[in-house]
């Protein structure tokens, strides 16, 4: 059977994807923010997952408002990175798991999540950011296969985090029962505080963040009694990203150990925050 | 709808809920087709026709050709197909950030850097 | 406050159009099937309902396996028909009811279902056939503003009957708490029991299909002791688009009256039913 | 998938899931272009061109060339975007449910009408 041996909680802005194109890890900018990733790494390096799950929103490159998807889950044996506008790089494909994609759909749809199915899917920095940040090594990237989850946080209404929670729970129930011998992680992304639209651009808000990160492993329901609009108010309109790490740490159930942390002001515009559980369940 | 309905509006902030989405759908829609470097190309050889295609409103038009973030926010974009656009500028979200919060690009950064500094930023 | 006034279910097929097309309503082939629908003509010229929310299928026109939603709900101002391919003339254009639709999708997000939001969408036959079979004619039909509701029931997983009866529910939750002033009716599309793919092809099933009219007033929850596998072999694999049935009857609430009830074999390679629901709680 | 994991197959009948819809993916991406009459007449006047430009296999274009609707289901087609290919041909519904299961047209027909006649049909 499937295993997922942990999760992680990570920002995904595009600056991310610049800095790390360009090598500017030792940076005195960018250094107190990849210092963060450090145990990551060495944990990625030491677990080698084959498959990752990772959980993020489209921010209009393969989605339009036409048809915006709640919750969509790729089924293809290849993802592509595109051109979004304003010129980060193409990364190289990603590969997928196909029959790992369609058996999780199956098994949520048959627990009732309303999933959209997509067979072809470009992934924006959304997902590839996460993606160089878990595994800067190209080589070491391409021997994880991935499933993309997109999670609609552009347009209300989004999910809220009661049903991004639950969903998180059927997909640990899903994972377990995959008849393959396979190491999983699933990685939850965006956030945390930041708001990039209005005259209250920049916002951010530390004790929030803090606070969040703080329960997310014991506690993880006392971000269900904020409404997404509560939300908004909190930790900016963008900030509601944050109910995507409720995803991952649903599907960990609460067998778990919190082994790192971090979180730094300013990334961009955001509040930049990371934080790795371990499945001792496994 | 529902569950927005009579929230206190959040101060300098919109929500992009159906109302606002109907609005932009047109602008949103342009701004989607600026993912493809033809269509940048084809909009800054003529920026009226392109705009035009789109059946982009008369304000929104206005918005557009003066860049105006905040404007081009209140008539239905949204910040992340608006991004694409304002990116054909070469202005990245710090920059776009800056101009809506009506400060200049080294406040915008400065106030970032201290909310990194206190404790409850 | 809205009111659901009544459910139609109803078959879906294209044979449909074209017969309204060429005018056979008093052809022998037809009139049985058509026959049935006056009960239904003479409710709706009696009641006049202001919206209808549409239950039906994509059949390839608007949707590819690209991105196959679970539910997709229509939030536009107007739904264009078009060309399918196999020549059935496409029909004037549908006015909907977009603060409607909003109210819908935010109430039904709210209650945990993931809707897919369409601000564009093409509605095909499975839309267009049951909106001239209720309103045969045109200017009754542009008085009747519309909500598209379109489920998965192509690429397997479809919805379970229990998720489908569910979101009929919250369905009929919905509409209750619109604050307009708006008679409603919910039309479920699709089935009876037919098979289109395979050797099997022109398989029917007069017996279930028949205990499944019955049982859909008082006891729907007859249909969820079947998978939809097994649906598949009792009645079809296009058969199982009677699970669409459940959605408007789930929407209806348990204080209702049937009013008429058609069964007809054969339209095309269709078993036809039609089945006319009144709400008394109203 | 899980949950049809083990079934017993359904004589006569193939269920569109996960494997055959990866399978059949440009197959029914090509029909699926056959809504817009552009495309009908495009394959319409080099069918070859047509079905190597969509990557389709050289099975499915054989299959396609015979118009052989069980060998494209087995190919990963699916029925609604099949018909927008077999539609082409002037086959409908009752056409290809005919060839399906190996009966003439009237055969066919008369079946369904005899469903319709009995009590269990
Ligand atoms: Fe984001
Ligand atoms: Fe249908």
């Amino acid at each position: 059977m499937a295993r997922l041996i942990g999760g992680v909680g990570s920002s995904h802005v595009p600056a991310i994807g610049n800095a790390l194109e360009q090598g500017l890890q030792s940076d005195p900018y960018w250094k107190p923010f990849f210092d963060g990733y450090k145990p990551v790494w060495n944990w990625m390096e030491d677990k080698k997952p084959d498959v990752a799950i990772l959980v993020y929103n489209d921010h209009g490159l393969n989605f339009f408002l036409d048809t915006m998807p709640t919750f969509a889950i790729g089924a293809a044996s290849e993802y592509q990175n595109a051109d979004e506008g304003w010129g980060l790089k193409p990364l190289d494909p990603f590969q997928g798991d196909p029959e790992f994609s369609w058996h999780l759909i199956d098994s949520l749809v048959h627990d009732e999540f309303d999933i959209t199915m997509c067979q072809e899917m470009l992934v924006d920095h959304g997902f590839t950011v996460p993606m160089s940040l878990m595994w800067p090594n190209q080589k070491a990237r391409d021997q994880v296969k991935v499933i993309p989850l997109c999670v609609n946080v552009v347009q209300y209404p989004f999910p809220t985090a009661r049903r991004c929670l639950k969903l998180g729970e059927a997909i640990g129930k899903a994972v377990a029962s995959f008849d393959k011998d396979l190491d999983v992680v699933i990685l939850g992304t965006g956030g945390l505080s930041h708001q990039l639209d209005g005259e209250r651009a920049g916002h951010t808000n530390r004790a929030f963040d803090t606070e969040f990160l703080e329960k997310l492993k014991s506690e993880p329901e006392w971000l269900l009694k904020y409404s997404n609009y509560e939300l908004a108010e909190i930790v900016g309109p963008q900030g509601v990203e944050m109910i995507m790490w409720l995803i991952m740490r649903g599907a960990l159930g609460n067998d778990i150990q919190e082994l790192s942390r971090n979180y730094h002001i300013p990334i961009s515009n955001t509040a930049a925050g990371v934080i790795l559980f371990e499945n001792d369940a496994i | 709808m529902k569950s927005l309905a009579g929230k206190e509006p959040i101060p300098g902030t919109t929500i992009f809920e159906g109302r606002m989405a109907m609005k932009g759908y047109e602008l949103n829609k342009m701004c989607f087709s600026f993912n493809k470097a033809e269509n940048r190309e084809a909009f800054m050889a003529n920026e009226d026709a392109y705009c035009a295609r789109y059946g982009l409103t008369e304000a929104q038009r206005t918005a557009v050709k003066s860049r105006d973030v905040l404007a081009l926010l209140s008539l239905g974009g949204n910040i992340y197909y608006l991004a694409k656009l304002t990116g054909m500028f070469g202005l990245n979200m710090q920059d776009i950030g800056a101009q809506q919060a009506g400060i200049s690009l080294e406040e915008f950064k400065a106030r970032l850097l201290a909310a990194g500094e206190t404790k409850n930023g």
